[in-house]
């Protein structure tokens, strides 16, 4: 039981960062698909800040790495921003492209460095090893991870953002009517890089926060197996709203825990098959996203490169 | 010179500078991570099949089959206004039809080959409606159903039909052995490149394409198709099912893709392993590229296709002890997301040489407006 | 030179006896001896990669060894795609860019052999793990080239002792985490669940195991928390029999305070105090000993031959006995020593069916996930 | 006298690719006046005000305030010169609050976050002052056409605008609310401050302007003061003849009826409740039958509902006596129903098709024009050929030109050939003339004729009250999504057909006439 709490908050908190990432940017106007390849690059550099420093004082091992993730995951999102707002290109397909660059680029990295660190032969794995201690606490019979704590402050504070300032107001015009935020002077090309480079952080921290409390081994070659593509779910799920994302966070969480730690609870007589489990979640939103998005609140203007020229 | 040949000119330069700069920076690339061995290694992958004849062509042939066909998929949906990421998934149920029907009924390779188109328009359906009648976006819905795909073909193959997974493989059986019956002649041509799946399947790519291309330009169907693909508003109007079109672009892209995987496993090239569930099958994500090159011209997606696999194929030959195998994917990944930008660059070549005859074309339409008046 | 990042490097990749022959290209009799300038030994590998920690990696950092110890230039190929036919075209490649001997991990590689064999008539392949009924070409089993040397080992017997050793240990709550269901972890998987009934039926204990593949030879988070289902369980020890796949056991003893066991070599220096023993296989071993025989020119002896490797052979298989690699408390080393004997003179047998699940008694109850 | 002017464009010239929208322009406005711009559409007005708002950058000429040149690159300057704009187009977020919208992009703020109260407070003391209604916290959607213009104009009275620039503001409205407007404005000027007021309606002009600079494809003509000129004069420098404003034809003589609409009822998308109320009434044979009524009434909604674009939810459509409320619009179209719509670029025309593809766009599926699930490109393009040629489609290649690249007036006599060559018993024709110059209105108004004469039946949506007056024989005015009345153009008088669509005058419609 205490399992299934650990694993649910600790799916949820990374399906809700992401989720909330790909809130940002489509608030702003800017579909974003990348988001698989983001959270693959934002855990990356994590990664490699808890390999290179091993031996910084864990409060600053801890703060370091999570801003590389993040950091990183705002670099990867400008190549996005970059097509999708300067460029004008097709959103989800600039998107698309950057998740099979991503994990490309994860594993050469990885294998890059690797080489160099045991003057090997090409015999480098795309796999980093790295401890992990400084992110875990135990409360009592919980263990949770510094992640959740810095997900529910950002959760509240995108909350405030997005609805209590005037960033957030002008963000959101740009993602409704990109001509009326033009015409009082809101420049919506840098405000959809905002947006988009916020989700860039989140993602990236959401990556991170993906790979490192969950183990200690990481195989690039998976990237993040698919968990950037179930945070839109969330997000959609979740109207683009920060609280009902968490909460959809949540649902999808409880799901992907059972398909891992069934067959060690009650159910395991069920016998069912992890390829089951694995569906489960997939086809849950299936079905929530078939009732939800006849009334979607999707941002109108999400998608739509703006034009200044254009009438 | 008229509009059309125009446009099919610009689309061409267009496309080509996307390689070019791909392959630029793919060399930029070797070049950093082992400068000596750089031109070596370039050549290797532009030399792609031909640097192993004939058996790197032949299979590099086998393998631009099904991405001809995952590219069509992808393009035909284009051309509809649907992005269909679901081709992957598509491709992984038309395996199981083609194996079901080869290995489990020993039908006949085209019957198997239809089995797979079934079952790969069953699976490009569902996002369809999902579109159409929940207005989902098909985009999610297609990667969805790539993951429940993969899952489900797994288990099928591996836990719930006896007689599919051979424990000794660890893959489905051989058809050779299975059922010679069920594989695609090869009309000689494996003796040719001294290979055991170069079969007629490409041929049987190509002439869907062309298929596809005369639907899309020549018939009521394809204009309706296209009409949605361009405005959906108007095509309603018109009187055209919008709905259904979707359904049915959607359906018949995931047909295409199907048939792509009947092509691959029913040539005997692979067998599939239930196993690994991490990962979707390449050629069906390769796909989206491939179409994006050939901006979505059915003819197009055959050169396209076989560029991709030509330079996959060849990346396969860089020398292990300078270059890791992923280099080449990473340079495909490369010039993908160059053709991300293959609209883009064709705009900026069209600029070049648009801007004088649209002033005419103002002009007399401004000169008709006086003589009337 | 050769390593890698967590691979082991091949001095304790080969068990006991063989650790002599590993690197004695000199020590040969008749037949002329090669010259290694002229010679290039090719590795291929199979569906995996030479960082999987499992057969490629070990095939791999083998040919690294020798190689670097006799001065014979080496280069592994990995096929384009998992099919027969890129196989082919990478012995072909490797060929057509000098490899004399080809050195090849895995069933997998049957039908490129017996492709390739007639093609290269003076080439040598040597192939580790595999049996004659993989050598087929289209769906008829053919016999063996003078060229080609291939060899599997009866994986069972490690598994055996392993399962044997940790229940006589007094562990009763066990696991098995497979990697990929490949014929040799089911082996190793199966031989475990025999040792365990074994011992349990001897000291009358009540055993439960937990048996599960996880379809991949890399640990990960899935994996990770499944095993931490497991050990939070109760499961005391789990058999992480899959390359990499050992890194998240691990990470999830950590956490319970559970044990592990290794595979194929010592994998002490890895998993560290929490392993409890390995079920060692010595693919070097045969390795080295095909490559000496080709280079000392006697390769005639092993030439056309499918060899089953295991005690009977040989040290070929084993648990570590070195004191800091014992892991047990109650298990001594004179009852370890019992059962190899055993196992040796034949009055141990152990199935090496792959088939179905070994029957066990009523002390023992398996619960195989899928 | 330095600086008489407070806002000064000299010699503005603006082109757009393969156009001129601006010709060497210049316009010079006084502190306090009112100041009137005029042209016909496409005429560069727009245009001209975007500039001057920093929505557009002009390719060269120069703007002075108080005569200081001045750049203005985005609305941004514009708005720190105390410049601002209500655009033809609102310029509204729907999902916003009316005060959100009013704050947006000065919001004000207390720390980090919004403090709204002071901003809402001078909103209601601005709305006060000049009389501008508005619920600050309903949102766009849910308010009517009239509010939201009053958003836009407290928008810049709230950034203490001193230059206020309207850009057709009075289309929308009716004459009631126009005169609202009008009073509004002068109140403005005697505040100081200075409005550009741009509009096609004459009489607008000499009610309130104190001056009047007129515009003709671009090119400047002149500025005139309004206490010296007339309406002629003016319409002649406008379009530089005289116009003949009304339409010649002769009394229709109305046959047996075409279409009878008993009770219908369409949900609306907006808001809850229904856009279309229970409404009744038919078309004969040779007569144009025009529902009039102010934009957002639920007329877009009706004609959907009757075209079939959208489910009915009550009520029955009879066409040539059969009933069609649940047919599909091929069937409808089939059964001789031609529809113009209300937006040619939404759904009229497929842009990315070539003007022969979108020729055909109604029948392509004919065996005219299809064998074997085929098309016949050699008829196509011949027909295409034949249309282009009698409805003189002009453009840059032919019927190969891609629709996109025509002007909207040549884009929409495509259509009209399109629909008219259909030869269908009724034409449904919703705002034809909409943004296209006097020509074409003229042409498309005597094709609307022709048909009605050929003894077809026409059923006309207009938002201009002239093309309301002008072509058609029988009036209906809708309102709310009701019918209110029905007038006869030759009796009935502007303003009183203002007071029914205003809603302030109703009577019963007979559903048979
Ligand atoms: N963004 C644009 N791109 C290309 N051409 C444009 C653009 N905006 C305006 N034009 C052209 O400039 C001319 C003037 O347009 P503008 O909108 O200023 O006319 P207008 O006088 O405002 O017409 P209306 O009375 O319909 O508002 C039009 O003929 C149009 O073709
Ligand atoms: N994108 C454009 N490019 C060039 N010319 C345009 C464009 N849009 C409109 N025009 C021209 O501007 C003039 C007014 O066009 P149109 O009426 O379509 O725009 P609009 O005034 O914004 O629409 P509406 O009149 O419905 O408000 C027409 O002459 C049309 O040809
Ligand atoms: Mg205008
Ligand atoms: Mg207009």
């Amino acid at each position: 039981m205490f399992l299934l709490i650990k694993f649910t908050l600790l799916y949820a908190v990374v399906l809700m960062l992401v989720a909330m990432g790909g809130m940002f940017s489509e608030r702003s106007g800017v579909i974003n698909i990348a988001l698989e390849g983001i959270m693959a690059i934002g855990g990356l550099a994590g990664v490699f800040v808890l390999v290179l420093f091993p031996d910084l004082p864990a409060p600053a091992l801890v703060a370091l790495s999570i801003l590389a993730s993040a950091v990183s995951g705002m670099i990867y999102s400008l190549l996005l921003g970059f097509s999708a707002i300067t460029l004008k290109a097709d959103q989800t397909i600039g998107g698309t492209a950057l998740n099979m660059l991503a994990t490309a680029i994860a594993i050469v990295l990885v294998k890059a460095f690797n080489n160099g660190s045991d003057a090997g032969n090409g015999a480098a794995s795309a796999k980093l090893n790295y401890t992990n201690a400084a992110f875990i606490y135990k409360i009592g019979p919980f263990t949770v991870n510094i992640f959740l704590f810095i997900g529910i402050i950002l959760l509240i504070c995108s909350y405030v953002f997005l609805f209590k300032t005037k960033w957030g107001l002008r963000l959101r015009a740009c993602g409704e009517h990109p001509q009326a935020a033009d015409s009082v002077g809101i420049n919506v090309y840098q405000w959809r890089y905002t947006g988009v480079i916020i989700s860039g952080a989140l993602g990236g921290i959401g990556g991170f926060a993906y790979i490192v409390p969950s183990v200690t081994t990481w195989n690039f070659e998976v990237g993040v197996a698919g968990a950037g593509f179930l945070a839109l779910a969330v997000m959609i799920f979740g109207q683009w709203k920060p609280f009902h994302i968490a909460g959809a966070a949540v649902f999808f969480a409880v799901f992907r825990s059972l398909a891992n730690i069934a067959d060690s609870t009650v159910l395991s007589h069920l016998g069912l098959s992890k390829n089951i489990y694995s569906m489960m979640p997939f086809i849950a939103s299936m079905i929530i996203l078939a009732f939800t998005s006849k009334n979607s609140q999707a941002p109108k203007a999400e998608g739509i490169p703006y034009d200044k020229g254009a009438r | 010179m008229n509009e059309k040949t125009k446009n099919a000119l610009l689309s061409i330069v267009a496309s080509l500078v996307c390689i070019v700069i791909g392959l630029l920076v793919g060399f930029i690339i070797l070049y950093c991570i082992n400068a000596e061995n750089a031109v070596d290694g370039f050549t290797r992958i532009i030399k792609g099949g031909f640097y192993l004849k004939p058996k790197g062509i032949g299979s590099e042939i086998a393998q631009s089959a099904p991405l001809i066909m995952t590219g069509l998929s992808v393009a035909f949906a284009f051309k509809t206004g649907l992005f269909n990421i679901g081709a992957a998934g598509q491709y992984t149920v038309g395996v199981f039809g083609a194996l079901y029907f080869a290995i489990i009924l020993h039908m006949p390779w085209y019957v198997c080959l239809l089995a797979a188109m079934v079952c790969g328009a069953i699976w490009g359906a569902v996002p369809g409606i999902f579109k159409a009648y929940f207005n989902v976006n098909e985009v999610i819905t297609s990667i969805m159903f790539n993951w429940i795909g993969l899952y489900l073909v797994n288990e099928l193959m591996y836990n719930t039909i006896p007689g599919m997974y051979d424990q000794k493989t660890t893959r489905t059986y051989k058809l050779s052995s299975a059922s010679p019956k069920s594989l695609i002649p090869d009309c000689g041509m494996n003796s040719i490149f001294r290979t055991s799946s170069t079969t007629i399947a490409i041929f049987i790519a190509i002439a869907i394409a062309v298929i596809i291309y005369i639907v899309l330009n020549k018939t009521t169907f394809g204009y309706e198709l296209k009409a949605c693909g361009f405005n959906k508003d108007a095509a309603k109007y018109a009187g055209i099912n919008e709905k259904r079109n979707v359904v049915l672009s959607m359906t018949i892209a995931g047909a295409l893709a199907g048939i792509g995987a009947g092509l691959y496993f029913l040539s005997g090239a692979s067998e599939w392993n239930p196993q690994v569930s991490t990962a979707l099958p390449a050629i069906g994500f390769n796909g989206i590229p491939v179409a994006l090159l050939a901006l979505s011209n059915p003819i197009g997606v055959i050169f396209a296709a076989l560029f991709v696999a030509h330079i996959s194929v060849g990346g396969a030959y860089l020398p292990t002890k300078y270059y890791q195998p992923e280099i080449a994917d990473l340079i495909v990944a490369v010039i993908i997301y160059l053709c991300a930008f293959v609209t883009l660059f064709k705009g900026i070549v069209a600029n070049l040489f648009k801007s004088k005859k649209e002033q005419k074309a103002n002009a007399n339409a401004d000169n008709g407006k006086e003589e009337k008046k | 030179g050769c390593g890698s990042s967590n691979g082991s490097s091949s001095s304790d990749a080969s068990t006991g006896a063989d650790s002599t022959s590993a690197t004695s290209a000199s020590a040969s009799t008749d037949g002329e001896k090669k010259d290694a300038a002229g010679e290039k030994i090719a590795m291929i590998t199979d569906s995996g990669d030479i960082t999987d920690e499992s057969f490629n990696q070990i095939t791999w950092e083998t040919v690294c060894a020798y190689g670097d110890a006799n001065g014979v230039e080496y280069e592994y190929y990995k096929p384009a795609e998992d099919t027969d036919e890129e196989r082919i075209n990478s012995i072909d490649l490797a060929v057509s860019e000098g490899a004399t001997v080809v050195v090849m991990p895995g069933y997998l590689f049957g039908p490129a052999i017996a492709e390739e064999q007639d093609t290269y008539p003076d080439v040598t392949f040597i192939a580790v793990d595999v049996t004659e009924g993989d050598i087929v070409k289209n769906g008829k089993a053919v016999d063996l080239g003078k060229n080609v040397y291939i060899c599997s080992f009866e994986e069972e017997q490690a598994g055996y002792l392993a399962g044997y050793a940790a229940v006589k240990d007094g562990y009763t709550s066990l696991g098995f985490l497979g990697g990929i269901a490949v014929p040799a972890v089911i082996r190793f998987g199966y031989g475990y669940v025999q040792g365990i009934n074994a011992a349990a039926e001897e000291d009358g204990v009540d055993v439960n195991v937990k048996y599960y593949y996880g379809g991949q030879f890399y640990g990960d988070d899935s994996i990770t928390a499944r095993m931490e289902g497991w050990y939070a369980d109760g499961t005391q020890v789990v058999f992480a029999c899959g390359g990499g796949i050992w890194t998240s056991a691990l990470d999830a003893a950590e956490t319970h305070d559970g044990k592990v066991i290794g595979v194929d070599v010592d994998q002490r220096s890895k998993i560290g105090e929490r392993c409890l023993t390995s079920a060692m296989k010595g693919l070097p071993s045969a390795i080295n000993n095909a490559l000496d025989s080709y280079f000392s020119g006697n390769f005639s002896e092993l030439g056309g031959t499918a060899q089953q490797l295991g005690l009977k052979d040989g040290d070929y298989i084993g648990l570590p006995t070195d004191s800091e690699s014992w892991g047990f408390t109650t298990f001594t080393q004179d009852q370890y020593e019992t059962v190899l004997a055993g196992i040796r003179d034949g009055s141990i047998e152990i199935s090496s069916d792959t088939e179905n699940q070994p029957e066990v008694g009523s002390h023992v109850t398996v619960d195989y996930i899928s | 006298m330095e600086n008489e002017y407070i806002i000064e464009m000299l010699n503005i010239t603006k082109e757009f690719p393969g156009i001129k929208a601006n010709d060497n322009i210049t316009l010079q406005l006084k502190k306090g006046e009112i100041h009137a711009l005029l042209g016909e559409n496409g005429a560069g007005k727009s245009t001209l005000m975007s500039i001057l708002f920093g929505l557009y950058q002009p390719t060269s000429g120069i703007i002075k305030k108080n005569g200081q040149e001045v750049h203005i690159n985005t609305p941004n300057d514009a708005n720190d010169l105390n410049i601002g704009m209500v655009h033809q187009h609102f310029k509204l977020v729907e999902c916003f609050s009316v005060l959100d919208n009013i704050i947006l992009g000065v919001e004000p703020t207390k720390g980090l976050f919004l403090e709204k109260k002071n901003a809402r407070a001078k909103v209601m003391e601005l709305s006060e002052k000049y009389g501008l209604m508005v619920d600050p916290d309903a949102l766009i959607s849910d308010i009517t056409v009239g509010m939201q213009q009053r958003t836009e104009i407290l928008k810049m009275l709230y950034r203490d605008n001193e230059v206020l620039i309207f850009d057709e503001p009075t289309a929308v409205l009716t004459p009631q609310e126009i005169d609202e407007l009008m009073k509004i404005m002068k109140n403005l000027a005697k505040e100081g401050k200075s409005i550009l007021f741009i509009t096609h309606k004459l009489n607008e002009i000499m009610e309130v302007a104190d001056r009047c600079t007129i515009l003709r494809k671009g090119k400047y003509i002149g500025t005139v003061n309004i206490s010296e000129t007339s309406k002629e004069e003016l319409s002649r420098m406008m379009v530089g003849r005289n116009v003949s404003f009304s339409v010649n034809k002769k009394p229709s003589k109305p046959g047996d009826t075409v279409l009878k609409v008993e009770h219908m009822t369409v949900p609306s998308k907006v808001h809850g409740n229904n856009a279309v109320k229970d409404v009744s009434f038919n078309v004969r044979k040779g007569e144009i039958v025009c529902i009039a009524g102010i934009d957002g009434n639920g007329q877009s909604e009706f004609v959907q509902g009757l075209t079939g674009l959208e489910k009915v939810s009550g009520g029955k459509i009879l066409f040539n006596g059969q009933d069609i409320t649940k047919a599909s619009i091929r069937d409808r179209s089939k059964m001789g129903m031609s529809h113009i719509p209300e937006d040619r670029h939404k759904h009229g025309l497929v842009l990315d098709y070539s003007i022969e593809q979108n020729m055909v766009l109604q029948r392509y599926w004919q065996p005219e024009f299809e064998s074997f699930g085929f098309i016949k490109s050699k008829a196509v393009r011949e027909y295409a050929e034949r249309l282009i040629e009698q409805y003189d489609v002009r453009s840059g290649q032919g019927p190969v030109t891609i629709t996109r690249s025509m002007s909207g007036g040549n884009q929409q006599k495509a259509i009209i050939a399109r629909e008219i060559d259909k030869d269908p018993d009724l034409l449904v024709a919703v705002q034809p003339t909409r943004g296209l110059d006097v020509g074409a209105i003229e042409y498309i108004h005597s094709q609307l004729v022709a048909q009605r004469d050929k003894g077809k039946a026409v059923l006309l949506v207009s938002l201009e009250l002239d093309e309301v007056m002008d072509v058609s024989d029988r009036i209906l005015v809708m309102y709310e999504g009701e019918l209110v009345g029905q007038l006869d153009p030759k009796t009935v008088s502007v303003e009183e057909l203002g007071l029914y669509m205003a809603g302030a005058k109703r009577d019963p419609v007979p559903e048979e006439v």
